[in-house]
């Protein structure tokens, strides 16, 4: 096998998830599209790590696995937050940050 | 010791953030203990530095000493190399001695919106990358560490600043952040060109010096990087950001960014753009020269025309660097220990003069020129120190100001081989003429603050007092040190002198000239001297 | 060219120019000067909980000095006549010359044999044991600062000149001490007053020692510094601040000659700041005549602003400005005599730099001879008696100059010597009157005083007689130097330096109107009728009491250097008591040009004394007889004849309306340069600064925020069927300047993240 | 013994390429198809269920990466616990079941453009980087064997020939034992032919460093997830 097919493979699924990520107004959906740009970083790592012939990106696979579960957990908590102090989550509202 | 020498340059990178990571630590609302820890943390930096002055070696200050070499980033060829030499020492010491005093003065005078953990927190990080700029002898190291700078810098203003601080702080973090981008791609271009496989500022030193750049290509790279370090500096005319950032940022903003920020940049040209493209260098130099001798008229005429004393001081800043550029432009020795002594002595003057200026503003809540006035009266002991800064700020013989400005006048008598030496002999009287100027606005500036009455807003009013405890203790050792640097330059001098020797003479005499270009005496100097004098269309009878 | 000839003959010169191998006080001079500035910290610090406010701390450390230099001078003495050099050091002037033809003091071999020329100066007047005798520095040097791999000294240099002002700074600033615990008393900073009078002494006192032309550089400034503070003592009022800030301003002023000069110096001697060995190159011709003429305009320049020589004098006057004792100082002892004091140091500089030798003009005489008349001229339009003294000090550091430009070397510090003692008393007088009466005003406020204040009164004759040079008081006999060693009309038979007509035209010029001025002073002040208010009186001891000892020298000082051939004697040869000043002062070594002596002229000395009593005659007539018989006419107090010739006669007019305008120089000064320089320059380029730089910034801001937006429209509108919506919009017409960009919106931020992200990978790609 | 690896003992290395490659073909179809429709679904629960089969299909990635250990933590983590974590999310914020045409912003296009000049750029970084590349599986580490009675025919050809001095001369016997001395004698490819070898996926490596090399960032995650917790909680609670 060719390590590009992981690879490309991967490219992809980053790029639908950006796509997710930057259209999606929904929070849920947009968690969502982050969930697979993290898989797609993960499959970069562990195609990496067969390439390489060591465990180390095995082992980052993990560590991205608990820390995306960590994310989903706080983010829904956001949106949820969100959800009971606007009654809405389309993030397209939210412009707090505005200058 | 032998601990200091492997870890102690370490130990002084990182001790701040480890400060700044207990901090976090504790919640906001425990104001003493943020202000003692922090407080702790740049006093243990400052016994190291202490530790690293006894330890240092001054018979080879041309050395790396305290110099530790890892591998960092393998890939790019990036090494954690730090080290300290005659060079970097006085620069590192002030900012050791400046932060805590920083510290120490704001203990209670923080700014609105207060919130001394953020504030005090954003201070150490500020110090972890101002160390670590000093000592870093890589250039990836340092480039990190010098945006490490940044940040910090960029929220003290936009967050503790004055009315407009938005439009400044935005200001300061494009315009620096444009720099240091056109700086990266000069390193990385000089990575990529000189094939030394190295980012290490010796190693690529080397590499250029065995001719591994084609002369246009180390002309444009070191173009990049007098755009990015000029823009720190800030050398006219990429100034502008300047009096904003200073105006609006909080006083210890001022204080910290004209006392060490300012120097990363001409800092870099002297330890990075001129040791490794000296042939550059000396292209270059007349552009750098007349751009410094602009600076030096034009920010003493901005500083006249200034109606509040902040931007005025922040315009002073603007010429008195113009003389630390002109002392490098000369690529001699004279000129650039001259600046590296202008940049400690700019370092504690100006840092001086804007905590005095921050103390006038709590006093007066304003500090339109127009209406101070009589702070001699209202306030003796604040005006005479405010005198007495002046006086360093103009140059006077005898406080530091001095040592800085007139050996660059020196050197650019007789700057570099290479270097056009007419030209800078204008450049020299220029520059002389930018002492009058300066000693203009800084007397006037005092005439009309210190001295007559106070106006009658401001006439018994109670708040109007002499400087407090924490102003004593954070103002004390900048003064002392004014004067002492002032009677025995030589304490600076000769940690500099061989350090530049090293880094600077050296790689010019084999790149460019025959002998060195600064002291030789005999016929050829003469002759120059009459060539140049001839030059200037002035003929002299011989008077028979 | 009889005059040249006699110039040439050079005379032996050891090869040493210094030792460091000589008595205690001479070794450790720097201990003078570190007194005075050790007591200025200590008052500072410790004054105020003193009980006289640190007077006497002050007092006793210049007191202490004065002693240690008077006992350095005795040393000096000593060693000026006995040190004992080793043989065969000596070499002549011609040997150096030999290879340094490009001076104007080149050997001319007169008969083909060189050594006929090398005639000893001691051999004609002088012993001629002094041969081996001659005046050699004593310098004490310490490790000052590395720069360029050299090591850079600070230190002492001790010899005739320094010895010399050691002891007048000293003397003149005790007096000017004991004087001011009375005339201050009661001030509102007595301690920052005697503070920064000890500063002052201090700083004189290490100029003149100096070893190397950095360190003059530095306490040059220093010296600046103090009369800064001291004009300005009191501050609150803004002409004193002005005067203050125009006295140090046109001093920086001259210190970019200074600046320039000395750097020439520095690199034409080779990279060296060592006063000796400056010297010494000058001497010996290895320094190109180019550089030394470049270097001795450019510290003309600074002499020019610091002692007060014409077009930079007009800081003087207003100095005045400051306390009394203050313009004592300034004007005896120390501020503007360091200029001609530089002058004296580096003068073979000068010598060679203006070709001074065998020539009947230069740069440096004629400054001093403009100085000498255009400066007495104003001293007859000023009403405030300190302004009429201030221009008087002008005038005569003219003569001071004068004498250094055409070579009178001797007579230059003679006369520097002598000024300093009836100079000091006159101001001091001055404010024992002023004292008495709340005011310097001569015409309102004085008149008659000499009823009221007898010592003063007769002290105040006595140093305004030695002033105008009368015989047979001290400035008598240095003006009549001054005079003779111009050489004009061939006086000073062949000795002279040079043919310096016009300069004793000039000199005899000013000493008329030296003489004039003063009895006008001297009238409108202790004569007449008394103008103005309450009760004067005479001042307390501790004022007189200085004014008794400053005329006693004012009348004695001269005696120190009677002329050669004076009463006994032949000219050209000094006997054991003549001369004496000269001979201790004057430097005989290779760091000193070969100058050469007038021989003193009976004639000139008449003449001179004649036109000198002829401007206090017509002065005299005007004021004790024609407006003393008008005053008592018409019952009136009169100051000046209502119908005089300055107000009846045309021209006499004219000049009196530019005498009162100062020439106009303060108009040039003050409205145009300077007005011009903090007014409209200022403001252009602050106005450039803001607008082109900083609008070429912000517009680059602004235009890189207007094309995003355009872009970003561009997309929206091309991609999209349908219309940018409300937030759209929100974004795209929201906020000021650059912040526009921040529309809140999360999103659109990550979408610019990514896109940047992408479009920088994108570049590195292309690039790598 | 993962099934990927008895697959593999049967087949040649080249016919387990074509094999993988194929598996890998559907496996990746599946997952854009699926992926494509998480982004683009106005139903917000269909976007759910795409996910887990685009999360499904990354586990399979995994092992046929032979990461046999990270293909199961994916599945328990994410399908067994984030995807149910995702459906409360969109039952508790009362998300509209069946399509909903407001999930998706204004912004597409600038969404497609950024996506599809990313994938450009990633792209052509790939190819040009990697374009022939290719992965050589070394094989596990067998880690136990103790003595064991095989059936000859069961024994993979070049298990015999390797081991002539146990099946060379056994006279007829159906059963022949080998031992830990022969097995050691094996290079690794051929003793993870020998059946009942016990050879394992890397999981024991993954342990080693886990818990060597990298236990400062295990333990920094460890409180991550803590912080995490008690910050979900935190946020989520009604005050």
């Amino acid at each position: 096998m060719m390590l590009n097919q992981f690879l490309l493979l991967a490219a992809v699924l980053f790029c639908l998830g950006v796509y997710g990520v930057l259209t999606r107004r929904n929070g849920v959906l947009v968690l969502m599209s982050v969930e697979l740009i993290l898989n797609a970083v993960n499959i970069n790592l562990v195609a990496f790590g067969a390439f390489q012939d060591n465990v180390v990106g095995d082992v980052f696979a993990v560590f991205v696995i608990a820390v995306a579960a960590a994310e989903v957990g706080v983010g829904l908590a956001m949106v949820l937050l969100m959800y009971r102090n606007r009654k809405s989550i389309d993030f397209t509202e939210v412009d707090m940050l505005k200058g | 010791m032998d601990f200091f020498r492997d870890w102690g340059l370490t130990l002084l990178i990182f001790a701040p953030l480890i400060g700044a990571a207990v901090m976090m630590a504790f919640p906001k609302t425990d104001e003493s203990i943020h202000k003692v820890l922090a407080l702790g943390t740049t006093l243990v930096t400052a016994v190291i530095g202490v530790v690293l002055l006894i330890d240092f070696d001054y018979d080879r200050a041309d050395e790396m000493q305290w110099a530790v070499e890892r591998n960092w980033i393998d890939i790019i060829r990036a090494e954690y190399a730090v080290g300290i030499d005659g060079m970097s020492l006085p620069l590192l010491i002030l900012t050791l001695l400046v932060v805590p005093l920083v510290i120490i003065y704001s203990w209670n005078h923080f700014p609105h919106p207060h919130n001394p953990k953020a504030f005090l927190m954003l201070i150490l990080v500020l110090h972890t990358g101002m160390i670590g700029s000093f000592v870093a002898r890589d250039l990836v190291l340092f480039f990190v560490f010098f945006e490490v700078v940044l940040l910090p810098m960029f929220f003290m203003i936009a967050v503790w600043g004055g009315e407009d601080r938005k439009y400044a702080s935005l200001k300061f973090f494009l315009y620096t952040l444009f720099g240091s981008a056109l700086m990266l791609v000069s390193f990385l271009a000089l990575f990529f060109l000189a094939g030394a496989e190295t980012f290490s500022i010796v190693g690529l030193s080397d590499a250029v010096a065995e001719g591994g750049v084609s002369r246009n290509a180390q002309i444009w790279i070191f173009g990049g990087m007098l755009l990015g370090f000029g823009i720190k500096v800030p050398m006219f005319p990429f100034h502008t950001w300047l009096p904003d950032a200073h105006t609006q940022a909080p006083t210890q903003g001022s204080v910290i960014l004209a006392a060490v920020l300012l120097k990363l940049g001409t800092y870099g040209f002297v330890r990075i753009a001129i040791p490794i493209l000296p042939e550059a260098a000396v292209v270059w130099s007349p552009v750098i020269g007349a751009l410094a001798c602009i600076g030096i008229i034009y920010g003493a005429l901005g500083c006249l025309a200034q109606t509040d004393m902040k931007r005025l001081i922040a315009f002073s800043s603007v010429a008195h660097m113009g003389y630390v550029m002109l002392g490098i432009a000369t690529l001699t020795d004279w000129g650039i220990n001259a600046a590296i002594f202008g940049m400690v002595a700019h370092g504690l003057i100006t840092g001086m003069l804007f905590f005095v200026a921050g103390s006038v503003k709590e006093r007066y809540h304003t500090l339109e020129i127009s209406r101070l006035g009589g702070l001699l009266v209202s306030a003796p002991r604040m005006g005479w120190i405010l005198g007495f800064i002046s006086m360093a700020s103009l140059g006077l013989p005898g406080l530091a100001g001095f040592w800085g400005e007139f050996p660059a006048i020196l050197a650019a008598y007789n700057p570099a081989n290479g270097v056009p030496v007419g030209l800078f002999r204008f450049y020299m009287v220029v520059a002389a003429l930018g002492t009058v100027l300066a000693a203009g606005y800084l007397l006037w500036l005092l005439q009309r603050t210190a001295m007559g009455e106070p106006s009658e807003e401001f006439a018994n009013n109670p708040e109007i007092t002499d400087p407090n405890r924490e102003e004593w203790i954070a103002w004390t050792p900048l003064l002392v040190l004014i004067l002492v640097f002032g009677l025995v330059p030589g304490l600076i001098f000769n940690i500099t002198d061989p350090a530049v020797e090293a880094n600077i003479s050296d790689c010019l005499s084999t790149d460019v000239g025959d002998d060195k270009a600064s002291f030789d005496v005999g016929t050829c100097e003469r002759d120059g001297i009459d060539a140049a004098l001839a030059d200037l269309g002035v003929a002299i009878g011989d008077g028979e | 060219m009889s005059g040249l000839m006699s110039f040439l003959a050079v005379e032996a010169v050891p090869d040493v120019s210094f030792t460091t191998d000589a008595n205690w006080f001479l070794e450790n001079v720097w201990i003078i000067p570190l007194l005075p500035v050790l007591s200025f910290f200590a008052i500072i610090f410790f004054g105020k909980r003193l009980p006289q406010g640190g007077a006497e701390i002050g007092i006793a450390a210049v007191g202490v000095a004065f002693v240690l230099a008077v006992l350095t001078n005795i040393a000096w003495l000593d060693h000026r006549d006995n040190f004992d050099y080793h043989d065969g050091q000596t070499r002549t002037h011609s040997e150096k010359h030999s290879d340094g033809d490009d001076h104007a003091s080149a050997v001319i071999d007169v008969d083909g044999v060189p050594e006929t020329v090398v005639l000893s100066f001691a051999e004609e007047g002088e012993d001629a044991g002094e041969e081996s005798h001659p005046s050699v520095a004593v310098v004490n040097e310490m490790s000052w600062l590395t720069n360029g791999g050299i090591d850079f000294k600070a230190g002492t240099m001790l010899d005739g000149p320094a010895a010399l002002m050691l002891f007048v700074v000293t003397l003149i600033s005790l007096l000017v001490h004991i004087y001011s615990t009375d005339y201050v008393s009661g001030d509102r900073r007595y301690t920052h007053f005697f503070a920064f009078l000890s500063l002052f002494t201090g700083s004189m006192l290490a100029y003149v020692v100096s070893h190397n032309i950095l360190q003059m550089i530095v306490t040059w400034e220093l010296v600046g510094l103090c009369s800064f503070a001291l004009i300005g003592h009191w501050w609150e009022e803004k002409p004193n601040s002005d005067a203050a800030l125009k006295a140090f301003l046109t001093n920086r002023v001259g210190d970019i000659g200074l600046l320039v000069g000395m750097v020439i110096l520095f690199f034409s001697a080779g990279g060296t700041f060592d006063v000796i060995e400056i010297n010494e190159k000058a001497v010996s011709g290895e320094i190109s005549q180019t550089a030394l003429t470049w270097a001795a305009i450019s510290l003309t320049a600074a002499v020019m602003s610091k002692s007060g020589q014409f077009v930079l004098h007009t800081w003087l006057p207003d100095a005045m400005a400051g306390p009394t004792p203050v313009s004592a100082l300034i004007h005896a002892a120390t501020l503007v005599v360091a200029g001609v004091f530089m002058i004296a140091r580096l003068y073979p500089v000068f010598w060679y730099g203006f070709v001074i030798p065998g020539s009947s003009i230069n740069g440096l005489a004629l400054i001093g001879s403009i100085t000498v008349v255009f400066g007495g001229l104003l001293a007859f339009v000023q009403n405030d008696i300190k302004k009429v003294l201030a221009y008087s000090t002008v005038s005569q550091l003219g003569y001071m100059v004068l004498a250094l430009g055409v070579g009178a070397w001797t007579a230059a510090i003679f006369h520097l010597f002598t000024h300093a003692f009836f100079k000091a008393g006159l101001f001091l007088g001055s404010g024992s009157v002023a004292h008495s009466v709340h005011s310097f005003d001569m015409k309102n406020d004085m008149g008659g005083m000499r009823k009221f204040m007898p010592t003063t009164f007769k002290t105040f004759i006595i140093c305004s007689i030695a002033l105008a040079g009368v015989f047979p008081f001290a400035g008598f006999w240095s003006k009549d130097e001054i005079l003779v060693g111009t050489g004009g009309f061939g006086v000073g038979a062949e000795k002279a330096n040079g043919e310096y007509t016009l300069m004793l035209v000039m000199g005899l010029v000013g000493a008329m109107l030296t003489g004039a001025y003063m009895t006008r002073c001297i009238y409108l002040t202790f004569f007449g009728e008394f103008r103005g208010h309450g009760h004067p009186h005479e001042s307390g001891p501790r004022i007189t009491i200085p004014l008794i000892i400053l005329s006693v020298f004012a009348f004695g000082a001269g005696f120190l250097n009677f002329p050669p051939g004076f009463l006994t004697g032949d000219a050209k040869k000094p006997s054991f008591w003549q001369e004496r000043f000269g001979h201790f002062v004057e430097p005989l070594a290779a760091y000193f040009p070969p100058i050469s002596h007038s021989v003193p002229s009976w004639w000139l000395a008449i003449i001179a004394s004649v036109i000198g009593l002829i401007g206090p005659a017509i002065a005299y007539f005007y004021y004790f007889v024609l407006v003393d018989r008008k005053a008592n006419e018409t019952g009136e107090k009169l100051t000046e004849l209502p119908n005089g010739p300055t107000s009846s006669i045309g021209f006499l007019k004219a000049g009196h309306t530019l005498l009162v305008n100062k020439y106009y120089l303060d108009h040039l000064y003050q409205n145009v340069i300077v007005g011009f320089t903090k007014g409209p320059l200022s403001k252009a380029a602050y106005w450039f600064n803001q607008n082109v730089l900083d609008g070429v910034v912000d517009e680059a801001g602004r235009s890189a925020e207007r094309s995003g937006r355009f872009i970003y429209r561009f997309i929206d509108q091309g991609f999209i069927e349908g219309v940018v919506n409300g937030s759209g919009r929100a974004s795209s017409t929201g906020g000021q300047g650059l912040r526009k960009i921040q529309t809140g919106k999360v999103q659109q931020y990550a979408a610019l993240l990514f896109a940047g992200a992408t479009v920088l990978a994108g570049i590195f790609m292309i690039v790598n | 013994m993962s099934v990927l690896a008895q697959v593999a003992n049967e087949l040649t290395s080249s016919e387990v390429d074509i094999a993988q490659n194929i598996a890998f073909g559907i496996i990746a179809a599946a997952m854009i198809f699926s992926a494509f429709k998480t982004v683009t679904t106005a139903n917000v629960v269909h976007a759910a269920l795409y996910l887990v089969i685009v999360l499904a299909g990354v586990a399979a990635i995994f092992i046929l990466l032979g990461s046999d250990f990270v293909g199961a933590t994916q599945v328990l983590v994410y399908i067994g616990a984030i995807v149910v974590l995702f459906l409360f999310g969109i039952m508790l914020t009362k998300a509209q079941l069946g399509d909903d045409e407001t999930v998706e912003t204004e912004r597409r296009s600038m969404g497609a453009l950024v996506g599809v000049l990313l994938l450009v750029v990633m792209g052509y970084a790939l190819v040009d980087t990697f374009e022939n590349a290719e992965l050589e599986f070394s094989d596990p580490e067998p880690i136990a064997f103790s003595e064991i009675d095989v059936k000859v025919s069961d024994v993979p050809t070049p298990v015999v020939d390797a081991l002539p001095d146990v099946f060379g001369d056994r006279g007829g016997d159906d059963i022949v034992t080998i031992t830990g001395a022969d097995f050691a004698t094996l290079v690794p490819e051929v003793q993870r032919r020998v059946p009942g070898a016990e050879v394992f996926g890397n999981n024991k490596q993954i342990a080693d460093s886990i818990f060597s090399q990298y236990i400062v960032p295990f333990e920094a995650v460890s409180v991550l997830l803590l912080a995490a917790l008690i910050g979900a909680i935190v946020v989520a609670r009604k005050e």
